[in-house]
């Protein structure tokens, strides 16, 4: 299922942030790789770090210490490449433009044809269940339908890897059971790498191949559970003894994360 | 340092540039003399003359630089042809104006985000009250106030406070406003009243447009008092010094008293950056 | 003491020497006043100070002074230390002109702010239209005679004591300008002279102050013009923005002296009705429309000089 | 005295009126957006008036709103030619080439670090050269005619532009400019498609501060020389002459002008800045 | 269970926006009565007007037609009653504040004694575990923290009824599964109205005493559900078969309504 190319390789890398008040070690001695075509999950308790690890990947953030590759290359070299597609925590759409307009974004910068732009934009529109809103500006949509946006912004460009954080969090049950779907469909069609932060423990077993388990204070890896459920996934495999073994060792290592920590 | 480094560059093309343009503008009348002298000019007396005229269009930046010298370091700060001793009496109007200025452009945007009335009604005029030309009036302030008996600092600083309290109107009025709606609404689930609104969320979130306003405003402000200083009869301060300079046609010295003028303004600048950033930091909004 | 307000109309300079003089001497305290003379400069009007009440008595000039009146603004002249009138265009010998025949299609630099009448009535006189095309293009002249130095205008007013200097202090000789004095074209104005406003002239001991202010300043002219280099250095002493020099001022003393020779302070009636008569005369546009009033009086001066 | 107990009579039953109409239902309409104001005005005018009767100020100090109305309509030709010479061409040329010079520059130095390090303090303190000291210069350079009135516009509107600009290219947050990056967007993708979007509140800040400051630069430049046409020419001379009903004319001229011209700035930003909350109300 | 007091009563409400392009109806003909100790849920996909509903309520928005009555009056005077406290979707945290600042900003307003301002603080601080992060600002911590910080400040001054607007949506699950306990408990000792937005399922069963599934387009009420859950809930609840029953009739409700919707 692997091929023996890392798409991520982290080795001892650290991360500490100088704040007013003394450093903040938001990464401590993070061993990981990411192969070409995983669904990788990070799951943890608030402020361990995801946001922070995925942001190093994308060269956002830039490492203290410790080694990082991205692609075969430098973090940074990979984002010049338009290597991957970011979805943040927060919608982040630009309140000037509207929500197709913010779609094409990515597109126009990239120099995509015009008519190109606006196939795509209608496609991923209609992917998160968008259709018809369009024209209708961020500040227009709910929270929930701005997160949609943004999702359907990072998937417009067709990058081999997809770093997403949290990005289901605003979404309602059935919307999220209907893009989990969909992103695994996706996964499997174009054989993506996807990284992908939750809260959910359910989602995180459900979509990865792949889950790492973080702990925060400082935050680091502390379990990396490979799954051993198959590609295939229909939504009722969630009843299933082996997902639920592994729900059960993922919540464990969370329960122990935060046993370890300040409560 | 290497800010310091960088700084130093762009001065030392800007006098490079300064000396050229020097040479270039002040050949013309060189040259003229050279032919009613009906002398032979080589290139280097040329240029040696166009550096050190005396009524020069453009004086070179060392002539200027002695003139400076001579007349903020070498005269004592109480005589009358020392430039400290005219920006002092600059400075001084300039900060009462200011001070006036800043402090009805805050009161009024207060009563603006907080009256419609007054936003409706005051906000129009207050914009057309900075097109009424400060120059034309100013010398009627000067009579007007003149012939009820006030003269000296105050009707300087006046003008000076009519000229700076405008940016710092429309910054406060934008700054007042820019709590966004999710604030907003939370204040409302306080049942805050105005005053809290104001001195929880509107005042705080006005702090930084304040300070960008105050720097115009307070470049605003010396400008205001060398304008104020023309009509009173242009007898101290920065702005008679440059007027006087420019009767007489003594280039030198209106550059030394413009040095002067610029220097102050830009320390003035400087030091309200300097309570920005000290208060921004305290409030947590710079990092 | 009772307390004078005089107002300038322009800087401190030699061109008012003469009060600066009896200020310093004490002439003035010996009649009982406590004078304070206020510097003028390019936005203060004068007449407009007296209007206000900012000053008892001002300096103007006689053009400025009547249109003043037919304003509504009722001066009167108390006092006329100035006999001859120094202004005059100067203009360069390079731009080909030799005589006022030459001023068509030329650039000239005139002062306004009150001080256009004379030149404007000399236009008409000459019946050269001031609106460009085949009569003079006029240009608004600032503070200094840059715009003659630069090439900007091919003529430029200038004072014989002040302005007129500086241009050879920048470098030009005597050999290459040409100047007309107003005084040689017959078209001079009443210069510097001491106004007040009519209602003042019925109180008594306003005229009192009046009369013990003109006799202590002509004093002080008579004294400055004894002693030119002495009221130069007066002059310089009671300059606050300390930009006047000692040499441009001396120079100054010496050539107002040739304008203040000639009068007791009394206004000679001749010249009075020279400067009616040319403004008056103004063709289309006069400066006054009608034969001013009232605009003068001897009391003061008969009172003063006896 | 009866005039002035008149004028603050007016003044505070205008203000009453004014409250209660700004309050009231219909507030948000056209009509009354002009109405309040115009009573506003209106009423300083009448207050003007009767004080000025009241008090017996004289005419060459300050003449009365009727005054100055019936020399504006009697000279509208001149008033009109001045307004040609200085606002059409010195205020509205100097404002053009003096805010786009501005925002080309704030890009510049935003553009190079070392500019931005060495040429803003540099620029800073040049730009602070109190523009009544350089007018007299520039009219030295430039001439007598409208060239001179631009570069003083030009100076005069640079600063508050250059600071604001800069601000303003400054203003988007982290995680906008990150998400660009995640583009590896180029620097000029970035500047077009965020970064001077996200600068147009400040840039229409500044460009509003500087209409109402070119007019006044253009006017006060040519009290330093210009030819006999212009408002500053106009002013300056009927200063001297007495003339205050046509100083005050040419002072009306300016305030229509520099409102209108504020007016339509502040149209364009409405436009331009829709998305902004302070525009979405 | 129920007192014959209503503290929230919807009559026929309507709520329309105008929009630049058409008006939306994010509320239509919605009847609702929350009584007083109630723990009412609402959930339902995005956009479906669960936020608008909770503005309402707060008097931040104003029905276009209907009756609302809130503790027996206007909802206008109920908020300058001070008689509820709202938590919002996003955090809005003010910057210039810190931490335990933001806390105390409510308190400050209302009136309270400088020392019970920090008492008050402390407590809710600890609540939601951000014990000792009081003086940091809030840029310095993760979307999480900030979000738990805001729950922190609507609890700091002891409102009857709490609006919470997906308060725990950005949580971790286990963080949330405590925060889920602790606000149970404070609803139980004090007696509280709680109105909750929330996505997830198993939170709006395990939290509520009745569940209101809306949907979108127009925004209504498609199903009230009471719980029979017993009032004393431990987290092995949601094990339980009625748990299961209700969960299942929750998540029925929601499908009924997307796929009366756009997709
Ligand atoms: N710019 C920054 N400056 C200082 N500290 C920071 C910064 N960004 C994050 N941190 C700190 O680093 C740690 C990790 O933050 P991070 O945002 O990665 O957490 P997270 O796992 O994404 O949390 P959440 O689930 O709440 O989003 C936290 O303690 C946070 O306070
Ligand atoms: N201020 C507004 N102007 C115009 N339309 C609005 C406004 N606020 C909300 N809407 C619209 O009203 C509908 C309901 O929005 P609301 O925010 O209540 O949804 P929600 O149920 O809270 O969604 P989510 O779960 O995504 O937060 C949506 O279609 C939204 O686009
Ligand atoms: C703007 C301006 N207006 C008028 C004068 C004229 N003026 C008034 S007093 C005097 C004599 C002293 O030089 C002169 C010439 C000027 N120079 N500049
Ligand atoms: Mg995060
Ligand atoms: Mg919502």
């Amino acid at each position: 299922m692997h091929s023996d190319f890392h798409v991520v390789n982290a080795k001892d890398l650290c991360l500490t942030f100088e704040t007013n008040d003394g450093p903040v070690h938001a990464l401590k001695d993070v061993n990981l790789q990411i192969d070409k075509g995983d669904f990788v999950s990070f799951i943890g308790p608030s402020g361990c770090g995801k946001t922070t690890l995925l942001r190093a990947i994308a060269a956002l953030e830039h490492p203290t210490s410790g080694e990082l590759i991205v692609n075969g290359t430098t973090p940074d070299l990979a984002r010049e490449d338009r290597a991957y597609g970011y979805v943040f925590q927060a919608a982040g759409l630009f309140p000037w433009r509207t929500i197709a307009g913010n779609i094409k974004l990515p597109l126009e910068i990239m120099g995509f044809a015009k008519s190109e732009q606006k196939e795509r934009a209608d496609k991923v529109l209609k992917l998160v269940d968008l259709e018809g809103f369009g024209n209708k500006f961020p500040w227009q949509l709910s929270g929930g339908m701005q997160q949609r946006a943004s999702i359907a912004r990072a998937l417009a460009f067709d990058a081999d890897l997809l770093l997403m954080d949290e990005p289901f969090g605003a979404l309602d049950e059935i919307v999220r059971d209907h893009l989990n779907e969909q992103l695994l469909e996706l996964w499997e069609r174009t054989h993506k790498t996807i990284a992908f932060v939750t809260h959910s423990i359910p989602e995180a077993v459900y979509l990865s191949t792949k889950i790492v388990v973080m702990s925060p204070r400082p935050g680091r890896i502390t379990d990396v559970i490979e799954s051993t459920l198959p590609k295939e996934r229909p939504l009722s495999i969630r009843d299933s003894q082996e997902f639920i073994d592994i729900a059960h060792r993922v919540r464990e290592g969370l329960r122990f994360g935060h046993g370890d920590g300040a409560d | 340092m290497q800010k310091i480094f960088a700084v130093l560059t762009v001065i030392f093309a800007i006098v490079v540039l300064w000396y050229g343009a020097a040479v270039m503008m002040n050949a013309k009348w060189v040259k003229e003399q050279a032919v009613r002298a009906k002398v032979e000019l080589s290139t280097t007396q040329l240029i040696s003359q166009t550096l050190s005229q005396d009524r020069p269009v453009v004086p070179a930046p060392h002539q200027v630089g002695m003139e400076f010298w001579k007349s903020v370091f070498t005269k004592n700060v109480t005589s009358k042809r020392s430039l400290v001793f005219h920006a002092w009496i600059t400075l001084r109007a300039t900060l009462l104006g200011f001070f006036i200025g800043t402090l009805a452009g805050i009161i009024l945007s207060i009563g603006i985000i907080h009256i419609r009335a007054m936003d409706m009604s005051v906000m129009p005029w207050a914009i057309a009250s900075q097109t009424i030309p400060i120059l034309a009036i100013a010398p009627m302030i000067i009579v007007v106030l003149n012939s009820i008996g006030i003269q000296g600092l105050i009707p300087k600083a006046i003008i000076s406070a009519y000229l700076s309290f405008f940016p710092v109107l429309v910054g406060m009025v934008k700054g007042l406003r820019s709590p966004d709606h999710i604030q907003l609404d939370l204040m409302k689930t306080y049942h805050a009243d105005a005053k809290s609104t104001f001195f929880s969320l509107r005042l705080p979130s006005s702090v930084p447009y304040l300070f960008t306003a105050m720097k115009v405003g307070v470049a605003a402000a010396l400008v205001g008092t060398i304008v104020g200083e023309l009509p009173t009869g242009a007898i101290r301060g920065l702005g008679a010094r440059l007027l006087t300079g420019s009767y007489y046609g003594q280039t030198i010295q209106m550059w030394a008293a413009l040095f002067a003028a610029a220097f102050l303004a830009a320390g003035l600048v400087a030091l309200v950056g300097m309570a920005e950033k000290a208060t921004l930091k305290r409030m947590g909004m710079i990092r | 003491a009772d307390d004078y307000t005089l107002q300038l109309k322009w800087v401190t300079q030699a061109q008012f020497a003469g009060y600066y003089v009896a200020l310093e001497k004490g002439y003035y305290e010996e009649e009982d006043l406590n004078v304070t003379i206020k510097a003028g400069g390019p936005d203060i009007a004068p007449t407009q100070i007296l209007a206000g009440g900012g000053a008892d008595v001002v300096i103007d000039w006689m053009p400025s002074a009547l249109a003043a009146r037919e304003k509504g603004l009722p001066l009167v002249n108390i006092a006329q230390p100035y006999k001859a009138s120094g202004m005059m265009l100067t203009c360069r010998k390079d731009s080909g002109i030799k005589t006022p025949a030459d001023f068509p299609g030329k650039t000239l630099g005139v002062w306004f702010f009150g001080n256009e009448y004379p030149f404007l009535s000399w236009m008409s006189t000459l019946g050269y239209s001031t609106e460009g095309g085949d009569g003079v293009t006029v240009l608004k002249q600032g503070f200094n005679v840059d715009p003659l130095l630069q090439g900007q205008a091919q003529c430029v007013s200038t004072m014989t004591y002040n302005e007129y200097w500086q241009i050879i202090d920048a470098g030009l000789t005597p050999e290459d300008l040409i100047t007309f004095k107003y005084e040689e074209q017959g078209v001079a104005t009443l210069e510097d002279g001491l106004y007040v406003l009519e209602d003042k002239l019925a109180d008594e001991k306003e005229v009192d102050k009046m009369v013990r202010f003109v006799r202590a300043s002509m004093k002080g002219w008579k004294y400055a013009e004894a002693n030119p280099d002495e009221a130069a250095e007066i002059v310089l002493e009671n300059d606050e923005t300390g930009a006047q020099t000692e040499k441009h001022q001396k120079r100054m003393m010496a050539e107002v002296a040739k304008l203040t020779a000639g009068s007791n302070g009394a206004l000679d009636i001749a010249d009075y009705d020279r400067t009616v008569k040319t403004l008056l005369g103004g063709g289309s546009d006069p400066v006054i429309s009608k034969m001013p009033e009232g605009a003068w009086t001897h009391k003061i001066t008969d009172a003063a000089l006896k | 005295m009866i005039l002035v107990i008149l004028a603050i009579f007016i003044f505070v039953a205008a203000c009453w009126i004014n409250v209660k109409l700004a309050n009231s239902e219909a507030s948000k309409t056209l009509l009354l957006r002009f109405l309040v104001p115009a009573i506003f005005g209106l009423t300083v005018l009448v207050v003007w008036e009767l004080m000025v009767r009241g008090l017996a100020v004289p005419q060459v100090i300050l003449p009365t709103p009727s005054a100055i109305a019936t020399k504006f309509f009697s000279s509208t030709h001149l008033l009109l030619a001045d307004f040609v010479q200085t606002f059409m061409k010195g205020a509205l040329g100097g404002y053009i080439i003096g805010c786009g010079a501005a925002v080309l520059m704030a890009i510049l130095i935003d553009r190079v670090p070392f500019l931005q390090m060495g040429l803003l303090p540099v620029g800073n303190f040049v730009a602070a050269l109190p523009i009544v000291g350089t007018a007299p210069i520039l009219v030295m350079w430039f001439g007598f005619d409208w060239h001179s009135k631009a570069a003083v516009v030009v100076v005069m509107v640079f600063f508050p532009m250059l600071i604001n600009t800069v601000q303003g290219l400054g203003s988007s947050d982290h995680m906008q400019r990150d998400l660009m990056k995640t583009y590896a967007a180029s620097y000029w993708a970035t500047l077009f498609k965020l970064r001077l979007p996200m600068a147009m509140p400040f840039i229409f800040n500044g460009l509003k501060i500087s209409t109402t400051l070119a007019l006044i630069g253009a006017i006060v430049a040519e009290f330093f020389g210009s030819p006999i046409v212009g408002m500053g020419f106009r002013i300056s001379t009927e200063v001297g002459r007495l003339g205050l009903d046509m100083v005050w004319s040419e002072i009306v001229v300016a305030a229509i002008a520099g409102s209108a011209f504020y007016g339509l700035v502040a149209v364009i930003e409405k436009r331009v800045t829709f998305w902004h909350p302070s525009q979405r109300s």
